[in-house]
């Protein structure tokens, strides 16, 4: 193996990672927050690359452009979805937001269905190519994984560095103890989950900047899948380690592979997602809380 | 907790009495049932058998059973002739065809497509044709349906409600093969005809149904016309071939590696990949080196647009790309402009690759149904869009309708056995193409595939010769000439 | 006294003429036959779960891979004792087994590994056995790979012509009805017994019922094996319904949600609460999908939204905690 | 300053208090003392608004606060030192501390009340550092008063402060209550297990039992009020 194929691989993985990383985090923030499990993350990165589609098309806005209309819809619909739903099940069983949240996705997708219908779009948005030795790396998907660094750090800053973001992670802690502090809780709740939402949306974005294409209604579910076992990985909660999970899954794709390749298995590409979920039921022998759970 | 007011007991006498109860309900229940519901002996019987094989050579005994049937006629082994059906004396007021029919769920948007399709063939025949001719009458056809989601649980129920509750007369299929597998013993069971035109595995006709009668190419010779068109431009050449690994392209994957190896041509790569897939990055790397002729691809649509777009972005350069699915559609154009440019897609059938009256006649085939013109006007009709274009899954999803009611005019009955019978005889060409099946099977042997590519925006036929508008371009632009601004001209 | 005794079990004998109606609605009007038994088979593989997540308060995303298994086993065995010139009988009875074992051994090794892990943990460390599994099958191209197995053929070689229906419709049908049946009445067994009360004392609080002397480790990991292998039994009757079968469907995590909110619906932990949960959940999608053909699932998600914010512990559970202070009530709804 | 009065509530269908009346005077520490399950803390949480109240009302300084979210009773000058300290173990004493004076109106003294807690607890000044979650019980207490210094109350509820602590702090502890009432002028309402501790340093009592209150009266005569079979429950 040359060893510009080898660079070339890693550096593609990198890029990949940070964005199944990015995908990953606004789930794991909201579970950190509030303890549900949004099962309709999915929706909501489909919901992302849709407003990328929509705005590309009909105003011919970047991508970069939507990232942030992405937020601020996400940002709205999850705390108004707080308000509306969530609120009166907080103090329920984690199984019951599951169930609110299900319906939720269930919703979301039939509502782009019916407004987008089921055809795969897709739409062609291009800033070139650097080469790396005989290979290629598009500008788009360096700066999708760019901004999806970016965004986690800024979101660690957030949550480390204000007094806001001190009030989500007592929140987080514990809801009691931030009543005493004089926190509106309920408020916390809605401003976590409506980042959470907001984030989802844009990382929608973000995979559109990376892969402009095959967007339909269905486009979340392999991506939720994924994020769940990302999430697991890193430690349910944590921001960084859900970054990092996704780092590792990314370049675990892109080195493995060739492996299986080489060792003339059907389907390479199965096996290298096999030995993924075989790292992640090891990794929990040892760990079982994941990577960065204190 | 509130103390326990049942002792911690399990088997109290109370309890034993009940479940021996529920277990004798339970058995007599069941005995009674299925003595009830166990169908007397079949109507008629066929005399064939099917060699059994393992799952493990499976696949090596239909590649073989299907040239055998395409390539050397099979031995005629008909059906015995059901009991001569007397003219009902009331004739009902109208036909009616169920469908349970994917509209949403993964394989909605080409059910869709194909419920278009087969409102304007349903259309064309009640309004054009007026109604099918019945003992000197004609009866309007309607059309009873339910939206499966793509989900095997709806597929089986909706079946039976068609059949059981609608009291439908016939059925059409669902779309895709693991759904169509689904609703096979239902139709079976109650023999019911079922017109297959969405399920194109061969395996579902291998499996010793009855009642099943496919109207289009199976899987497995998806691509074979690409490699004969491969080779009117190329000796010799190097084939790449990736596939996702499901159930139809895997078929059409071992069609073409079979193909291949009896023309003794080489394919230096062959790999699937799995359905979910969301980077094909590491397959173009091993790809790049081989500096391959053509690149065979059995996709179907995210995963077809994600490798187009990667492959451009990689630059890797191949004289011949043929795609299974996602270049057939106009969306694919949408998202890459002339980047699409060159890239062929295997096709049941196109706008402007249709058969006409004229070369029924001139292949000495009977000629039923619209003309393309009336079909693609017919379906923009129904999909109130004036410009839309009708892929080939509503075409073949029509041509279902068309033999259907051909043959029950040939059969002048409306009994499913009498009307199979005829299914299995008739040589037919509708404006989808030719329609003849292998009369034990079901599977369709006339039918043949085309070739489209994108030409300067255009979806245009280049193979097979006899019905090509325009000729194949090889070698195709370069991506690096595409991104600057070449089309791919003839 | 026998009052007493027979108000004890009311519950379990409102579930016993549940299914008592739904087998004489299914004999006697035939045409709402498939769809009785699929409400049957929803209700068997919610009465499974239930042993499980109902009285743990344990979520197994992964769990639709013991459904998996039982289509696999089920599968497997059919095709083998095709290839052996085995009977028809010894085939179904073989399939059984292997769905038995496959399903029971690996949900005893998940089970050891995972049952350490508490709440949402547990739930999403799971999600990987069934992806796991799935990508194993396709890319090592172990039973088929992604080819799946096809056992129309081989049923129609074992039971004959005319068995055909017999074997991908009455069998099946039958079966599910018994196995309904039985996992109503195991669940309702282990509900009444000091194993029932345990596992309710684990959802409550873990480690106050540690504290207590309930053998916590054990007590989850029976429940979950017995989940698990009812679970198989089911995926092996629905194999021969559905005589086709591929990874990623059989491995598909919609499966475990969809089972997830049926038993939450009813109601977990509760003994009839599948009952209503799979009642609510099929015949609503069967009949808006019968009128609404193309928004059932609009229309649904908003029924199943209403229902999440009126009953928020699941319509039996929600009627049980209304009513908690009637010590009849408390006895009749379990 | 703040009076309670026929309060009702409880856990879903299950009823914990029936008719609970209690008067706590302004600069002035008030003990509610009774058994394992009177209903002392439930109290505690319905007057700050973490349980429904089912009927009665709560007043403070003559304002109806019966229906008040908990963080806005907060702003208004009541706060809890609640059962099991809630503190949050995997931020440091200081960021607790700091996010303690949250609200408006404590931000604006954030200073001068960190100087104060600092002179009232010398170790939590050596511990600022250090994450919540690995101080001792004690210590935790400590921390667990101190937040709620840092916003700024006027009246203080404590639940149960002595419970798990080795007594020579239990001690300390209650100086600062004594220091809390005389210098900063707080009033506090305590609930109490530790009858001895309680009774040495409360103005007044009330007794507790199965969701009523049975006796008040002067810390100093109380103890010849109490029921006897109560005594033996409370430890006397």
């Amino acid at each position: 193996m040359d060893p510009g194929l080898i660079i070339f691989l890693f550096l593609q993985g990198l890029v990949l990672g940070s964005i199944y990383g990015i995908v990953a985090v606004g789930l794991s923030l909201i579970f950190g927050i509030a303890r549900i499990i949004n099962l309709s993350h999915g929706a909501l990165i489909m919901w992302g690359a849709y407003t990328a589609l929509t705005f590309f098309v009909g105003y011919n806005l970047s991508p970069l452009g939507s990232l942030f209309i992405a937020i601020v819809v996400g940002l709205s619909l999850g705390a108004s979805i707080f308000y509306l739903v969530l609120r009166r099940l907080i103090g329920a069983h984690e199984l019951t937001t599951l169930l609110a949240t299900f319906a939720l996705s269930i919703f979301l997708e039939e509502i782009a269905r019916l407004n987008y219908g089921l055809d795969y779009r897709g739409f062609s948005w291009s800033l070139g190519v650097v080469k790396i030795f005989d290979y290629r790396l598009t500008y788009s998907s360096i700066l999708a994984g760019v901004i999806a660094l970016s965004t986690v750090i800024i979101l660690t800053l957030f949550l480390y560095k204000t007094r806001i973001g001190s009030a989500l992670r007592g929140v987080a802690q514990d809801p009691v103890g931030a009543y005493i502090c004089g926190i509106d809780v309920n408020k916390i709740y809605a401003l976590g989950i409506g980042i959470g939402f907001g984030l989802a949306m844009m990382s929608g974005v973000i995979i559109t900047m990376y892969n402009p294409t095959g967007i339909n209604p269905y486009l979340g579910a392999p991506y939720l899948l994924k994020s769940f076992v990302i999430v697991v990985l890193g430690g349910l909660g944590s921001i960084i380690g859900a970054y990092v999970g996704g780092i590792i899954f990314g370049l675990a794709e892109v080195v493995l592979f060739p492996l299986y390749d080489y060792l003339h298995f059907h389907s390479p590409m199965s096996m290298t997602l096999f030995t993924e979920f075989v790292i992640l039921l090891i990794l929990l022998l040892i760990r079982p809380y994941g990577l960065f759970r204190r | 907790m509130s103390s326990s007011q049942t002792s911690g007991k399990i088997f109290t006498p109370l309890t034993i009495t009940l479940i021996i109860i529920m277990l004798v309900i339970g058995f007599v229940g069941g005995y009674y049932a299925s003595a009830v519901s166990r169908p007397s002996a079949p109507a008629i019987t066929y005399t064939y058998s099917v060699p059994y094989t393992s799952v493990a050579t499976q696949t090596l005994y239909i590649e073989r059973t299907i040239y055998q049937t395409l390539l050397t006629s099979p031995p005629a082994t008909t059906p015995t002739t059901p009991k001569p059906t007397t003219p009902p004396p009331t004739l009902p007021s109208e036909i009616v065809i169920g469908m349970a029919v994917p509209l949403t769920g993964s394989q909605g948007e080409v059910g869709t497509a194909g419920f278009n399709g087969i409102k304007a063939a349903i259309k064309w025949v009640n309004e054009r044709y007026g109604g099918v001719h019945l003992f000197g009458k004609t009866i309007p056809l309607r059309l009873v349906y339910y939206d499966d989601e793509s989900s095997k649980d709806k597929v089986v129920q909706y079946t039976e409600r068609l059949i059981t509750v609608d009291k439908v007369h016939f059925l059409l299929s669902s779309y895709s093969s693991p759904l169509v597998f689904a609703q096979a013993p239902i139709a079976e069971k109650y023999n019911m005809l079922l017109i297959n035109w969405g399920g194109a595995s061969d395996l579902i006709h291998l499996q010793g149904y009855k009642m099943i009668v496919m109207v289009w190419t199976p899987a497995s010779l998806y691509m074979t016309q690409a490699i004969d068109a491969l080779l009117s431009v190329k000796k010799d050449p190097k084939i790449v071939l990736i596939y996702k690994d499901d159930e139809f392209n895997r078929m059409v994957a071992g069609g073409v590696r079979n193909y291949s190896k009896k023309l003794g041509l080489q394919i230096v790569y062959d790999k699937a990949y799995p359905t979910d897939i969301k980077d094909f990055t590491p397959y173009l790397t091993s790809i790049a080196p081989l500096k391959a002729d053509a690149l065979i691809v059995g996709s179907h649509f995210a995963d077809g647009q994600l490798l187009t777009r990667q492959l451009a972005d990689q630059e890797i350069d191949f004289g011949f790309i043929a795609m299974n699915i996602a270049p057939c559609y106009t969306d694919y154009y949408k998202a890459f402009g002339n980047l699409a440019e060159g890239i062929i897609c295997p096709s049941h059938w196109e706008v402007g690759a249709s058969y006409t009256p004229e070369i029924a006649s001139k292949l000495g085939v009977e000629w039923f149904g619209p003309t393309e013109e009336e079909f693609v006007a017919l379906y923009r009709e129904i999909v109130k869009d004036p410009t839309a274009r009708p892929p080939y899954h509503a075409a073949s999803g029509a041509a279902a309708v068309l033999i259907l009611v051909k043959a029950i005019e040939k059969a002048q009955s409306l009994d499913p056995m009498a009307v199979r019978k005829v299914l299995g005889e008739m040589h037919l060409i509708t404006f989808f193409g030719e329609y003849k099946i292998d009369p034990v099977t079901g599977i369709q042997i006339a039918h043949k595939m085309i070739l489209v590519q994108w030409q300067k925006g255009n979806l245009v036929v280049v193979w097979p010769p006899e019905v090509a508008k325009s000729k194949l371009v090889f070698p195709i632009p370069t991506w690096a000439e595409k991104k600057a601004g070449k089309q791919a001209t003839p | 006294m026998i009052k007493g005794k027979i108000i004890d079990h009311t519950s379990l004998i409102i579930m016993i003429f549940s299914y008592i109606i739904i087998w004489m609605l299914k004999t006697s009007f035939p045409e709402y036959s498939q769809m009785l038994t699929l409400l049957l088979y929803y209700i068997a593989i919610a009465q499974a779960y239930n042993i499980f997540l109902g009285m743990t308060g344990y979520v197994d995303f992964g769990y639709v891979s013991y459904f998996g298994l039982g289509l696999y086993g089920m599968a497997l065995g059919v095709s083998y004792a095709s290839q052996n010139n085995l009977s028809s009988s010894e085939a179904i009875i073989l399939g059984m087994i292997l769905s038995v074992i496959l399903a029971g051994s690996v949900a005893g090794v998940v089970g050891g590994i995972a049952l350490r892990l508490r709440g949402a943990f547990f739930a999403i460390a799971t999600i990987g056995l069934s992806q796991a599994l799935r990508y194993l099958i396709e890319g090592a191209k172990i039973w088929g790979g992604a080819e799946g197995i096809i056992i129309a053929k081989d049923l129609r070689k074992l039971f004959g012509e005319e068995g055909f229906s017999y074997a991908t419709i009455i069998l099946p049908d039958t079966g599910i009805f018994i196995l309904a049946v039985a996992t109503g009445i195991i669940m309702y067994l282990i509900r009444i017994s000091r194993l029932g009360y345990g596992l309710l004392a684990i959802k409550e609080d873990e480690d106050a019922a540690k504290v207590f002397g309930v053998n916590t480790t054990l007590y989850k990991f029976v429940a979950f094996i017995i989940s698990a292998v009812l679970t198989s039994l089911v995926g092996s009757m629905w194999t021969l319904k559905v005589t086709a079968i591929y990874p990623p469907e059989s491995f598909n995590i919609t499966f475990s949600v969809e089972f997830i909110v049926i038993v939450m619906l009813g109601g977990g932990g509760t003994v009839l609460g599948p009952l209503i949960g799979a009642s609510i959940y099929s015949l609503s999608k069967y009949y808006l999908g019968v009128y609404l053909p193309g928004l059932q699932l609009t229309v649904f998600s908003i029924i199943l939204l209403l229902i999440v914010l009126l009953f928020r512990q699941g319509i039996v559970g929600e009627l049980r905690s209304f009513l908690y202070k009637h010590e009849i009530v408390r006895k009749i709804i379990r | 300053m703040l009076s309670i009065k026929k309060l009702e509530s409880g856990y879903g269908s299950m009823q914990v208090l029936w008719g609970v009346d209690v008067e706590v005077g302004e600069r002035r520490i008030v003990s509610i003392l009774g058994p394992n399950g009177a209903g002392k803390t439930t109290l505690l949480n319905t007057v700050m608004g973490f349980i429904k109240p089912w009927s009665g009302r709560i007043l403070y300084q003559n304002i109806d606060i019966t229906k008040t979210p908990p963080h806005k009773k907060v702003e208004l000058g009541i706060n809890i030192v609640p059962e099991g300290r809630r503190l949050f173990p995997q931020m440091s004493v200081r960021e607790n501390l700091l996010l303690g004076a949250y609200n408006k109106r404590s931000r604006e003294k954030i200073e001068d009340t960190l100087e104060l807690i600092y002179n009232l607890f010398p170790i939590l000044k050596e511990r600022k550092d250090q994450p919540a979650g690995t101080l001792s019980g004690g210590e935790q207490q400590m921390l667990a008063i101190a937040r709620t210094l840092m916003t700024r109350p006027k009246i203080m509820l404590l639940d149960e402060p002595s419970q798990g602590i080795a007594p020579k702090v239990v001690d300390s502890i209650m100086n600062v209550l004594d220091r809390l009432r005389d210098e900063e002028k707080i009033t506090i309402l305590l609930v109490e297990q530790n009858i001895m501790a309680a009774l040495e340093h409360s103005d007044h009592v009330y007794i507790m039992d199965q969701g009523r209150i049975i006796v008040e009266g002067d810390a100093k005569e109380i103890v010849s009020k109490i029921p006897d079979y109560l005594r033996a429950f409370i430890g006397l």
